[in-house]
């Protein structure tokens, strides 16, 4: 039982990164290769925050709003021009992303390993069903489900959402609509990037806060929405939950072999269902 | 028509070798630094640069009456740019090979140092094979092999009366020998195995194996893991309060950089430690005091070993007044620092490795001008206690 | 246009020979050695990319997989260079083809993902389960290099005459290769696969064969990097290798025969100088990346192209 | 008596739940030509692609000269000597009129394309790419990129390429599309050329030209067959006429 409190803490973690990613992929066509740098980034600046508030708070809702401003500028820089081209390069634009985001970093941060508390009353531990629970974990479990309540709020019930997902299914006939698309593709950059930034301020206080922490998370993201069926919000939260459970239960009873049963699990579902369980005719929601 | 190709070819080389043949002025004494100034060790690294910088404006950056050039590369983590980047140096002509962290990194390097006949100074890497199995007579270790902290983790443990240990270990070659060694050890010393998982390197979520670890029954936890492995586990057991339930140590597992990154909840937990700042021997004085009044902050063990070896290193080139790699090789084997910065280090001519006393401490809050958390010495072990005798 | 590229082959042949010559300093000699490797990588991988549109993400696989062949055959077989670059070969074109044989069933992005994921399941098993073959993170030290005819191919001038040699058979077999009825049928799989189909082209079939035949080049290459390092490792086989290697193709001019060599040539080169005058190098470099997907989309050999 | 170049048994296509055929049979006989008309979304080029191998049956049988292709891949059936054309022009886009017309010959030529000679080791590739262009009115643009042709000339490459397979069978499916005016005549001279000789199943919206280059029609609605029967019993059938032509001819 404190097996699935601790699974569904990572799945939520996994979940805030991979929304981002899938968001970006739905609306823009492209895999942000970058993602993962923008996490750390927004890792970063949530350290900076906190320690120039004193709290952990205020750095929750700076960091992604700065990580949203620099989507808004990376999007309009780097990717418009792109879109009308072929794949690789909008790849490569993001791989180039990555080393220019890390050289920020590095000047501005250098190479420490920065740390991040938990905000008071989230530190140490409550016992459930046997086992010490960091309470930290469940205000992330908590927090995580607000967040996907949010994301299905706003593209299911919203006029908003309506028009991501009218520009995201046909971009041409949401521009005869009046649909500002190229506004609608900045706005969901912003939303993924400021997603990205949630997801480094949350993981501040379980991870080590460096320069490498994107480099390796990345892949779990693409793992999470491709086995969800990229662009898909309801994907992304299965895969999350499918990945932080194996990687749980793996801890239990066979850790050497979790990376394997990840990637094995993966290629199950690329051979049965290329296009990922979730994957549907609207590439959102 | 393939044949006839390459016989041709071979005519040509054999030609151009005729007509080589660089005499080489030595207008430099040139190092070549192969360290990670980037990626997970990226911090380490930058250490190391640190306190070797250091030994060099010791000496004015000069030995043999010439300026000493180093050439700084950056592995960026990564054996496959570590031995790139050796490559590239050795072809530069360097006179000393100064790296790297990682052991996979230093063991590949030593091939290509042994292959050009290059001497290779190590003041960090501990897999055994450096100066055991893969020994070479051009490398040099001044500073810890695995050995020497398994025999400090096993002494550790019985001191401290610990009865059973469970172990978390990085799953990768020299995390699992270095385990497999030390439950032999402890197997000797009577203290029980309660338990052992392998995780992978890079794992991000250690609650569960710590979860488990606790409800274990064992009073000690042997954490074996590497680079931003320690920050992980350590915080998120802290989170669960891990170590009012059992003693935590390991090998590098605490010191005040990771302290940093941990945070409040390093506090009591024990690790060897390679070298350490509060060290009283004068040269470490003296050492503390240059370092402190260039970079502003007490150097890390890293620093304070890659201080120790190149110093010794050079000190020892310099004794033999000529520009001979060869004779500066055999003087470094035979030779002996009686003032390093943790008092008397004696070059093994068997084995290339640093016989020297081992340090074990524990983490406390930093008080006045010490980092917020600082490493306080509770064990010094004698070399003679260390060290099996060269066979 | 044809002579135009072969005339642009022969000048890279030239100047690979010349540097040889001219400038045979080791520091010299060893770069321009890890560029035409490199070259041979890339050359291998825009088989797949340029000349068959089929956007891999997982050739580090092939790359390091043949890296290790080479090591294993000489280490533990006890073979000769030739017989391990052979190896090296194969082993790049078996993997490729398995990878293939699954990826292929998807297209688009979706390739690229797939061949992702796979290259990451390959370099994770080498690293975490085959530790014994692999050396695990530590990899192999101590790759030999060839001793034929008596000559110490340890010294990088004389290593330098296999590189070259297999440099410009690499960009022979791949001008011919474009040249050839299969490489127009590449191409025509490229633009038009549904057409390609309709004319009685195998265009599964014809997909198989460009990204074996590329593995196999990738294959060659790691052994070769494996042989001039004396080292083989996991890094190679780890996805920033499978990135560094689309974007020299790209930045290069995809889709023509030296387009991947002068991406090779750019990159490394920028490695080389930018590391002489800052410590930013890589963030300049992810600049440049940028600036050149914004502003040549044809890449390098484009913009010779639209001047000439 | 001989099996029918071409036919097919309870044919059914779905997509999803949608039904796009639904149990077609047709036999086309040797050498005639049948014209495929219907209203847009009857699924006159599901079947062409059904026929070819584009989309996979959920039902029914296709057999070319009484033999089975069912199961077997597009390329395998252009290899059995069926060809076809595309309703939006699709030719190679980035190669000039002789490449898109030499691939054709070498696709033909070669089970396995050879990599080990330049194409230009084999001259009669380029020769017969030659006799195709001239066949179909491109000769004096063979060094065109195909990008620059008018919309006549990109049609009547297409009917080249297809050609270049030597098909016995042919599907056209709406060759005339995007032809102006002027182009016309020539255009449907040379699919009248085209069909002497071999079997053609045609969709075309253009009734004149139906009626002038077919031998019978057969008219389909919502992925049936509705009715089958010469030019002028199917203009004059009232079912047809309300159905279709009454209000579809424009369409």
């Amino acid at each position: 039982m404190s097996t699935l409190i601790i699974g569904l803490s990572i799945s939520m973690l996994l979940f805030l990164l991979a929304a981002g990613l899938t968001l970006i992929f739905g609306m823009l066509g492209v895999i942000n290769f970058a993602h993962g740098a923008l996490y750390m980034l927004g890792a970063y600046l949530a350290f900076q925050a906190h320690a120039t508030f004193g709290s952990f708070w205020p750095a929750l809702i700076v960091s992604p709003l700065c990580l949203a401003a620099a989507g808004l500028a990376i999007e309009r820089l780097t990717l418009r021009p792109l879109y009308p081209r072929t794949h690789e390069f909008q790849l490569l634009a993001t791989f180039g992303l990555i080393l220019v985001i890390e050289e920020v970093v590095r000047v501005v941060w250098g190479l420490d390993y920065r740390h991040l508390t938990p905000p008071p009353g989230l530190t140490g531990s409550v016992a459930l069903f046997g086992s010490d629970i960091a309470r930290y974990r469940l205000f992330v479990i908590g927090f995580g489900a607000a967040v996907i309540a949010a994301l299905f709020f706003g593209i299911e019930r919203t006029k908003l959402g309506l028009v991501l997902r009218a520009a995201s299914v046909n971009p041409t006939m949401a521009a005869t609509l009046g649909i500002d698309v190229n506004l609608v593709r900045s706005l969901v950059f912003a939303l993924g990037a400021g997603l990205a930034g949630i997801g480094g301020t949350i993981a501040g206080p379980l991870l080590p806060i460096q320069l490498s922490m994107g480099f390796t998370i990345i892949l779990d993201c693409f793992i999470v929405v491709v086995i969800g069926g990229l662009g898909n919000i309801k994907g992304a939260v299965f895969g999350a939950l499918l990945i932080g459970m194996t990687r749980a239960f793996g801890q239990l009873y066979a850790p050497e072999w979790i990376d394997i049963a990840t990637y094995v699990v993966l290629l199950a579902v690329l051979l049965v269902r290329p296009q990922g369980l979730f994957a549907a005719k609207e590439r959102l929601a | 028509m393939r044949m006839r190709v390459s016989g041709i070819a071979a005519a040509t080389v054999a030609t151009l070798m005729a007509c080589v043949g660089p005499a080489m002025a030595q207008d430099s004494f040139k190092i070549g630094g192969v360290l990670p100034l980037s990626g997970a060790f990226g911090i380490v690294g930058e250490n190391m640069r640190r306190g070797a910088v250091i030994a060099l404006e010791e000496r004015d950056n000069k030995v043999l009456g010439k300026p000493i050039q180093v050439i700084w590369e950056d592995s960026e983590t990564s054996t496959q740019v570590a031995v790139q980047k050796t490559t590239r140096l050795l072809s530069q002509g360097v006179h000393t090979i100064f790296g790297e962290v990682s052991s996979g990194s230093t063991l590949a390097m030593m091939k290509l140092t042994e292959q050009r006949k290059v001497p290779h100074i190590v003041t960090l890497s501990a897999d055994d094979r450096i100066t055991g199995a893969d020994k070479t007579r051009y490398a040099f270790r001044t500073s810890n092999s695995v050995a020497m902290e398994n025999a400090m983790i096993g002494e550790f443990a019985r001191r401290q009366k610990i009865a059973k240990v469970y172990g978390i270990v990085a799953d990768y070659q020299v995390g699992r020998d270095m385990w497999t060694a030390l439950k032999a050890d402890l197997a000797t010393k009577n203290i029980a195995i309660a338990g052992e998982d392998f995780t992978p390197i890079g794992t991000k979520d250690y609650s569960i194996l710590l979860d488990k670890a606790s409800k274990s029954g064992a009073d000690g936890l042997m954490l074996l893991v590497v680079g931003g492995d320690v920050v992980t586990s350590l915080k998120q057991g802290a989170d669960v309060g891990i170590k009012d339930k059992m003693k935590v140590f390991g090998t590098m597992l605490m010191d005040e950089t990771l302290g940093q990154a941990v945070g409040p909840g390093s506090i009591g937990i024990n690790s060897t430690l390679r070298y350490h700042f509060t060290e009283r021997s004068p040269r470490n004085q003296k050492f503390v005091a240059a370092y402190r009044a260039k970079y502003n902050e007490y150097p890390s063990q890293y620093a304070g070993e890659a201080y120790d070896g190149l110093s010794w290193w050079l000190d020892t080139v310099e004794t033999t007044g000529g520009w001979d790699k060869e004779k500066w090789v055999d003087a470094f084997a035979n030779s002996t620092r009686f003032d390093s910065v943790e008092g008397v280090k004696k070059m093994r001519r068997c084995d290339n490795q640093a016989s020297q006393i081992g340090l074990f401490g524990t983490a406390v809050a930093g008080t006045g001008e010490l980092p917020p958390v600082t490493m306080k010495i509770t064990e010094t072990f004698g070399a003679e206690t260390l060290f099996k005798p060269c066979s | 246009m044809i002579a135009r590229e072969t005339l642009a082959a022969l000048t890279l042949g030239a100047v690979a020979l010349s540097v040889r010559l001219l400038w045979p300093d080791d520091g010299t000699l060893y770069f321009a050695m890890l560029v035409m490797i490199w070259s041979i990588f890339a050359l291998g991988y825009d088989i797949s990319f340029g000349l068959t549109g089929l956007l891999s993400f997982g050739h580090a696989a092939f790359f390091g997989m043949g890296a290790y062949a080479a090591a294993w055959t000489m280490q533990r077989g006890g073979a000769g260079f030739g017989t391990g670059l052979a190896a090296a070969m194969l082993m790049g074109a078996v993997l490729a083809l398995a990878f293939a044989a699954l990826a292929t069933r998807v297209s688009g992005l979706f390739f690229a993902l797939m061949t992702l994921m796979l290259g990451e399941l390959v370099s994770l098993i080498m690293t975490t389960r085959l530790r014994g073959l692999s050396g695990g993170v530590d990899g192999l030290p101590g790759v030999p290099r060839p001793d034929w005819f008596g000559v110490d191919f340890f010294e990088n001038r004389h290593f330098y005459w296999v590189v070259l040699a297999l440099f410009l058979l690499t960009l022979l077999a791949c001008g011919l290769l474009r040249r050839s009825p299969l490489g127009q049928a590449l191409l025509a799989v490229r633009q038009n696969p549904v057409r390609a189909g309709q004319l009685g082209l195998d265009v599964a079939l014809h997909r198989l064969i460009a990204v074996t035949v590329s593995g196999a080049f990738s294959g060659l290459a790691g052994a070769l990097l494996a042989g001039l390092m004396m080292y083989a490792g996991p890094q190679t086989l780890g996805w920033r290798i499978s990135g560094d290697v689309v974007i020299m193709a790209v930045l290069g001019g995809s889709g023509t025969l030296i387009g991947p060599v002068l991406g090779v040539v750019l990159v490394e080169a920028l490695r080389e100088w930018l590391s002489l005058y800052t410590q930013h190098t890589y963030g300049l470099i992810g600049l440049i990346i940028i600036l050149c997907t914004l502003y040549l989309p044809r890449g390098i050999a484009g913009l010779w192209k639209a001047r000439a | 008596m001989t099996a029918p170049a071409l036919s097919c048994r309870d044919v059914t296509v779905r997509f999803g739940d949608f039904t796009a055929l639904s149990g077609v049979s047709l036999d086309v006989a040797a050498g005639a030509t049948i014209a495929l008309i219907g209203p847009n979304g009857a699924g006159k080029t599901t079947l062409i692609n059904a026929l070819s191998g584009r989309v996979a049956l959920a039902a029914g049988t296709i057999a070319l000269d009484g033999r089975d292709i069912t199961g077997l891949p597009a390329h395998a059936r252009a290899r059995a000597g069926l060809g076809r054309s595309f309703q939006i022009i699709n030719i190679f886009p980035d190669m000039t009129v002789e490449q898109n017309l030499r691939i054709g010959a070498q696709a033909h030529r070669f089970r396995l394309q050879p990599f080990w000679r330049p194409a230009a080791a084999w001259p009669e590739l380029a020769a017969q790419a030659r006799a195709m262009a001239e066949m179909v009115g491109l000769a004096d643009m063979l060094d065109q990129p195909v990008g620059r042709l008018s919309h006549g000339r990109q049609r009547a490459l297409e009917l080249g390429l297809t050609l270049m397979a030597e098909p016995r069978v042919l599907l056209l499916d709406e060759p005339l599309a995007g032809v102006g005016r002027q182009e016309l005549a020539a255009t449907v001279a040379l699919i009248d050329r085209v069909r002497r000789g071999r079997t053609v199943l045609l969709i075309e919206h253009n009734m004149d030209v139906v009626m002038a280059l077919s031998d019978e029609i057969v008219v389909m609605m919502a992925g049936q067959v509705l009715m089958r029967g010469d030019p002028a019993s199917v203009r004059a059938d009232p079912t047809v006429r309300r159905a279709y032509l009454g209000d579809g001819e424009a369409a």
